[in-house]
């Protein structure tokens, strides 16, 4: 019963990643950057829905305002910061993204003080099944998890914007001669990128109510731990990593004569997995053509 | 490549100029007649709540005390740096502070840094009282003093309550990384009966929102012990509290405190009982620690409202005390006097019996190496639910 | 080869050797007003170190690295805990020092063979995430380790070397890490590296050892970094663990881009001007205004990095820049059309993660598909 | 005729199922300029590949001088004296043309100079530079690039790109030198030029080369005998005009 809960709230944690993940994924594999201000988005997500909610008392609402928020402001930011970059070395789009992160975090910490400010968002208690007792919000932030999968595996496979997205993602100047807006999709991807982590961030809340502007710095981190894991580029490999990278916390935390090392058990893993599969395990094998 | 030669020369000559331009304050004649009290703390970064709660309270007993006619007719002053909880910053607030004419100080607000502020103070002889760095080295030279208790202090103290209380099994809920709650949790578990069985459950930095596993691991314990600060507890609490028996018992220390006023955490919706032993309640309705609590409030707001801001306004208010006690037993205290010299003063001051009454403790005092003597006492933070 | 002497070869080498000197005399005659220089110019040369050694391997081997705060990790603590060890024989003197540094410098170089060694299999990206999460294992482990052993999350107490003469050992150490890697980058061992990162399948086919010159870099490299974390150990009282997290490695690398990709004296001036920056930041932002430090920080480094790499700002910045500039100063200053190799401009140097992207689009077609024949054949 | 400097037997492999190459058998005498012919996705490149240790064979064997070098790593072959040029130039683009082909001289035993003895300076490192800049220069002075080996290689017109490759390809000091159409992208005068280049270096090197090229005039203007490959299967092989006028050779070029 111990290991069964110990799964389950690590399919929760890793529900979490999974979704950050998926910004982070999506985001690469269409603009070909490490965008290291993508945790914290999910810290200006987290903001957003305690403003709303201090102001109309309704999550969803808040949830609503947080995704819209974060969308506008990761399109702003992808025009001002990174569009210029477009064409100049990926090390330079890199360092732009912590400007933008160091940016984002003091701006916070000016605006909300730093004091950590408690959200609480839904009290749902517990669902029990036999002896186990499982919490609501455990299940719902895996169902959306993979619901979010789902919802953009689908859009990616069947919509024109879908296609189109693949085709930048794979030559974004073959896609342009092929008459596709390249800077529309790239635009586009950094909104589902940012309406994620806002997505993230209002689950994060969920399980646990505490705001601070350092808060989806390390999230970030491990996100993109889980979306290389994957494979980065895929989408069901983010999910995959994501998942991976949450019951290893879950169990590691556990284990308390391991607990301390959690992190490094998590980034071990990595190099492990990577050593065997260099892509991630769902990446594809690129070969190099002589 | 001529160019980059040039581009170089003229980086290296700005360099060498804005050296040479580098504190040339001389501080001796700094003479804008205020004593300058230092600070070092994190106010950015993780930790900043901290930091912020000692420069607000420091910056308002130094208002106080202003309006009330200074320090013997002179003004106080306090320098607040930042150190982000970096010790690697320490070295630098330190001798900034020492250029613009520090005399006194506060040491840093947390422990890691101060144990780099110990060692450069110690070698000029500068007097420091921290009022938040519990580390049991941090008075380990002659020239430091603590306001807070340390931690090896408190995690006995609590070990005694905890053995006295005829438990068979307990649950400890720490911070790994954090040495904080280490001290505590090393002391309290080397004063603990040894018939008393333990569970464990840790949380480091990278994870401190999301605690599910660790309520799994302790759920079976009915008496817990968090040497942790408020912000995790709460969380612990709100996420715990469905999962943990109702006639649980959570313990912490003096990080506990602050923990009903934390916003939008609600403890009434606790059902459990929330305990803690500290010198400072922020919930306390009388005597100095209400005032404070009031003229805090009203000036900040409740936001930063917690023991660090308690105790840095004690520390301001008892370094202005033994100065002032200072010069009744005859020295001379005043803007101009050097940080060693005053360093002297203070050191036969507070070694010489000096008392002082505040807003953490009635009747405080310091003993040889500098630990402080007050009160702990157990506050019921909240009674269980029936 | 005296004929080919050429003062712009060591210009590098005399402006450090010169500015050491000089605050070596500044500091020997007591004209700093401040003890505050001497941390300063302690810091400073820890980081041009750390800049100048992390960039052999971004700017000369192209491979992203996001773990050197992690040799420098290994380098203080190690270095740090031998000189805790001979503290009591030697004392806090300089043959402490130099044996640290030794120690220091060449477990961390171990560590660096040891992360050179998926740098083998791994590139750009992927390599990246894994020297990132090297420098997070490094700090986990040092950061739970035993009070006894290396202080755990308390951090180890180490001597203080006296300030007044430590930056002098960090000038010697910056004069003698300059000279291994230029000497080395201009010899056929750099230039061996370099042609790995301007093409590895082609380095591979014109039978240069990629494997071995990988593993030097990455040795090299963080033997330097484990050097500057021993400087770091003897310039604080207490080596702390929280110090080495990704961010400082993001910090170096921001150092090493800012100052020119490839550019060893780009990352000399970058790396003074941004510790420069940092100390000013901190000590003039105290009290209320210290929530701005970090929000001034990150503007300046968007828009420098905006301001260099935007290819729709290339005429502007060729109109407007501190080259030009200087060029009106010194007017008739002839700019020499041939180029060295280890001075290419950044911005001309592909990365591997520019070849990675090159590659993804043009291998995504595996060979199955370019093998098909000819419809001309077929009909 | 003399020995023979190349030897394949069977030579295939497997891209997942696909044949890519199969059952490929080739003999390359000393000093011969042999040609590889055939029309896209035959297969060419890729024996290339696996002659040079970028892919490995999943059947047959291939002998240089006897030795038995199948499967072995790139920088082997290379050492044992197999060097290429690259259908798609991969030069080092970021370093000047010299440089190129000092990369190329990396492995000869005549410059051997340790990393220590670079990095301490020792005068042995300082003679060895002295020694390979000359070498370097004499190569250049081959393919005629001697007055731009300052410049930065990727500055340098496609045509002498290719050249350059050559000159690089040249310094590893090869038995057999692997060329992957080194006249694509040049105009006819640049192409009449290469021929002879090609010729001075099999003339004055002793050189046995294979190459790739579709230009039919280079091919039969300078090759002895080739190989025409198709779908991965030998289609002709023989004297250079018999093969290419093989009536499946027209065929599979032509269509039909």
């Amino acid at each position: 019963m111990e290991i069964l809960e110990t799964l389950i709230n690590g399919l929760s944690i890793g529900g979490t990643y999974a979704m950050i993940a998926l910004g982070y994924t999506m985001v690469y594999g269409i603009a070909k950057m490490l965008n290291f201000a993508h945790g914290d988005v999910i810290m200006v997500g987290g903001y957003t829905i305690y403003v709303v909610m201090a102001q109309t008392g309704y999550p969803l609402i808040g949830l609503a305002a947080a995704i819209l928020f974060c969308m506008i402001l990761g399109v702003t930011v992808e025009k001002l910061a990174y569009k210029p970059l477009r064409g100049a070395s990926p090390l330079a789009v890199l360092i732009t993204a912590i400007g933008v992160s160091y940016l984002l975090q003091s701006t916070a910490q000016m605006i909300f003080g730093s004091s950590p400010k408690m959200v609480t968002l839904l009290d749902l208690g517990n669902v029990k099944l036999g002896s186990l007792k499982i919490q609501w919000n455990v299940i719902i932030t895996l169902i959306a998890s993979f619901v979010i999968m789902l919802i953009l595996t689908l859009f990616v496979k069947y919509t024109r914007t879908g296609r189109a997205m693949v085709a930048v993602s794979e030559d974004k100047g073959a896609a342009q001669l092929m008459g596709i807006n390249s800077n529309a999709i790239i635009t586009l991807t950094f909104a589902i990128g940012s309406a994620l982590a806002a997505c993230a961030g209002f689950f994060m809340l969920m399980k646990s109510p505490s705001l601070s502007n350092t808060m989806g710095a390390m999230p970030g981190i491990k996100a993109f731990t889980a979306a290389v894991i994957g494979g980065i580029g895929s989408i069901p490999g983010a999910m995959l990593g994501g998942i991976l990278i949450g019951i290893v916390e879950a169990v590691s935390y556990k284990i308390t004569v391991i607990a301390p090392y959690t992190d490094a058990i998590e980034f071990l893993i990595l190099i492990i997995i990577l050593l065997v599969k260099p892509s991630g395990i769902l990446g594809k094998k690129r070969r190099e053509k002589v | 490549m001529s160019k980059k030669i040039i581009a170089l020369v003229l980086a290296m000559l700005m360099v060498v100029s804005i050296f040479a331009a580098c504190g040339s304050k001389d501080p001796a004649t700094d003479g804008e007649g205020t004593i300058k009290i230092g600070l070092s703390g994190p106010l950015t970064g993780a930790a900043a709540v901290y930091g912020v709660a000692v420069k607000n309270a420091a910056e308002m007993a130094a208002e106080e005390i202003n309006a009330d006619g200074g320090m013997n007719g002179i003004n106080i002053e306090i320098l607040a740096t930042d150190d982000a909880h970096d010790p690697a910053k320490v070295s630098t607030n330190y001798y900034n502070m020492v250029g613009e004419g520090m005399q006194v100080s506060l040491g840093c607000v947390t422990s890691n840094p101060c144990l780099e502020f110990c060692k450069l103070s110690a070698e000029d002889n500068v007097f420091f009282l921290t009022p938040s760095a519990s580390n049991d080295d941090v008075p380990a030279a002659d020239n430091a003093y603590q306001m807070c208790f340390a931690d090896g202090n408190q995690g006995g103290v609590a070990a005694n309550t905890v053995n006295n209380l005829g438990l068979t099994k307990i649950g400890i809920f720490y911070k790994s990384d954090d040495s904080y709650s280490n001290g505590i949790y090393e002391q309290f578990k080397a004063n603990l009966n040894e018939g008393i069985e333990t569970v464990e459950a840790v949380f480091t930095s990278a994870n401190e929102t999301d605690f599910s596993t660790q309520i799994s691991s302790l759920k079976d314990c009915e008496f817990i012990f968090m040497p942790i600060y408020y912000t995790p507890a709460s969380l612990f609490m709100t996420q715990a509290k469905d999962t943990m028996a109702a006639n649980t018992v959570y313990f912490g220390c003096d990080g506990f405190d602050g923990i009903e006023s934390a916003e939008g955490f609600d403890i009434t919706t606790i059902p459990q009982k929330v305990t803690m032993l500290s010198h400072f309640n922020s919930k306390a309705t009388e005597g100095m620690a209400a005032d404070f609590i009031a003229k805090y409030t009203d000036k900040y707001g409740a936001d930063t409202l917690n023991q660090f801001g308690a105790s840095a306004y004690d520390c301001v208010y008892a370094l202005v005390a033994a100065m002032e006690k200072a010069i009744e037993n005859g020295k001379t205290v005043d803007a101009s006097t050097s940080a060693s010299d005053l360093c002297d003063i203070l050191k036969e001051v507070f070694q010489g019996g000096f008392t002082f009454a505040g807003v953490t403790g009635e009747s405080i005092t310091w003993d040889e190496s500098g630990y402080v003597a007050k009160d702990a006492i157990q506050y019921v933070i909240k009674e269980a639910n029936a | 080869m005296k004929k080919n002497f050429k003062i712009k070869h060591y210009i590098n080498y005399i402006v450090v050797a010169a500015l050491g000197i000089l605050f070596t005399v500044m500091a020997l005659t007591d004209s700093f007003a401040s003890p505050l220089a001497l941390i300063q110019l302690e810091k400073i040369v820890i980081a041009v170190l750390l800049a100048v050694s992390l960039s052999v391997v971004v700017g000369f081997l192209g491979e992203l690295s996001l773990g050197h705060a992690g040799f420098m990790c290994v380098g203080a603590y190690l270095g740090g805990k031998v000189s805790v060890l001979l503290e009591p024989v030697l004392g806090n003197s300089f043959p402490t020092l130099l044996i640290s540094m030794a120690v220091g410098g060449v477990v961390a170089a171990a560590f660096g063979v040891i992360i050179g060694l998926p740098a083998l299999r791994l590139r750009g990206d992927y390599l990246a995430i894994v020297t990132l999460a090297f420098g997070e294992i490094v700090r986990s482990i040092f950061m739970n380790s035993s009070r006894e052993t290396f202080g755990g999350s308390l951090g180890l107490a180490t001597p203080r070397f006296d300030k007044k003469y430590l930056f002098m050992v960090g000038f010697v150490m910056v004069l003698i890490c300059l000279a291994v890697i230029q000497n080395m980058m201009k010899s056929k061992h750099g230039r061996a590296i370099t042609s790995i990162r301007d093409s590895e399948i082609a380095a591979r086919a014109t039978g240069i050892n990629v494997t071995k010159y990988k593993l030097i870099v990455f040795t090299v490299s963080s033997f330097f970094a484990g050097i500057a974390g021993v400087l770091y150990s003897f310039s604080n009282n207490n080596v702390q663990s929280t110090n080495f997290s990704y961010n400082y490695s993001i910090e170096i690398l921001v150092m090493v881009v800012l100052g020119g990709m490839g550019s060893i004296n780009g990352s000399i001036i970058a790396a003074t001007l941004i510790t420069f920056l940092d100390i000013k930041l901190q000590t003039i932002l105290t009290g209320n205004l210290a929530v701005l430090q970090d929000f001034i920080y990150a503007i300046v480094l968007i828009l420098i990095v905006i301001y260099n790499n935007a290819p729709g700002l290339k005429n502007f910045r060729e109109k407007y820049n501190l080259q030009s500039l200087i060029n009106k100063i010194a007017k008739g200053m002839q700019n020499p059309a041939k180029r060295r190799d280890d001075e290419a401009k950044w911005h001309r140097v592909p990365t591997k993660i520019e070849i990675d992207e090159v590659l993804s689009t043009k291998i995504q077609r595996d060979p199955t598909t370019s093998i098909k024949p000819d419809k001309g054949g077929n009909d | 005729m003399s020995k023979t400097v190349l030897k394949i037997e069977n030579l295939g492999i497997t891209f997942g199922g696909l044949k890519a190459v199969q059952h490929l058998n080739l003999e390359v005498k000393e000093k011969q300029l042999y040609g590889l012919v055939g029309p896209n996705g035959a297969g060419k490149t890729t024996v290339f590949n696996m002659l040079t240790g970028v892919y490995k064979p999943t059947e047959g064997q291939f002998f240089l001088d006897g030795e038995n070098l199948t499967g072995k790593s790139q920088e082997l072959i290379n050492h044992k004296g197999i060097a290429r040029t690259f259908q798609n130039i991969r030069l080092f683009n970021n370093m000047s043309v010299i440089n190129n082909v000092l990369v190329g001289l990396h492995n000869q035993p005549e410059f051997k100079c340790g990393f220590f003895t670079s990095v301490f300076r020792f005068p042995r490192h300082f003679k060895a530079e002295k020694a390979m800049r000359e070498r370097a220069k004499e190569i250049l002075r081959i393919v005629g690039l001697e007055e731009e080996r300052n410049n930065l290689s990727c500055n340098l017109p496609y045509g002498k790109q290719r050249k350059l490759e050559i000159a690089r390809a040249l310094a590893t000091n090869p038995k057999l030198l692997l060329l992957d159409e080194p006249a694509a992208g040049m105009n006819p005068q640049e192409t009449a030029d290469l021929m002879s280049i090609v010729r001075h270096i099999r003339d004055e090197y002793n050189m046995t080369i294979l190459l790739i090229e579709h230009d039919m005039k280079f091919v039969s203007g300078l090759c002895d005998e080739v190989t025409v490959l198709n779908f991965g299967t030998v289609l002709a092989q023989g004297e250079t005009k018999t093969a290419l006028n093989d009536p499946e050779v027209v065929k599979a070029y032509i269509g039909g």
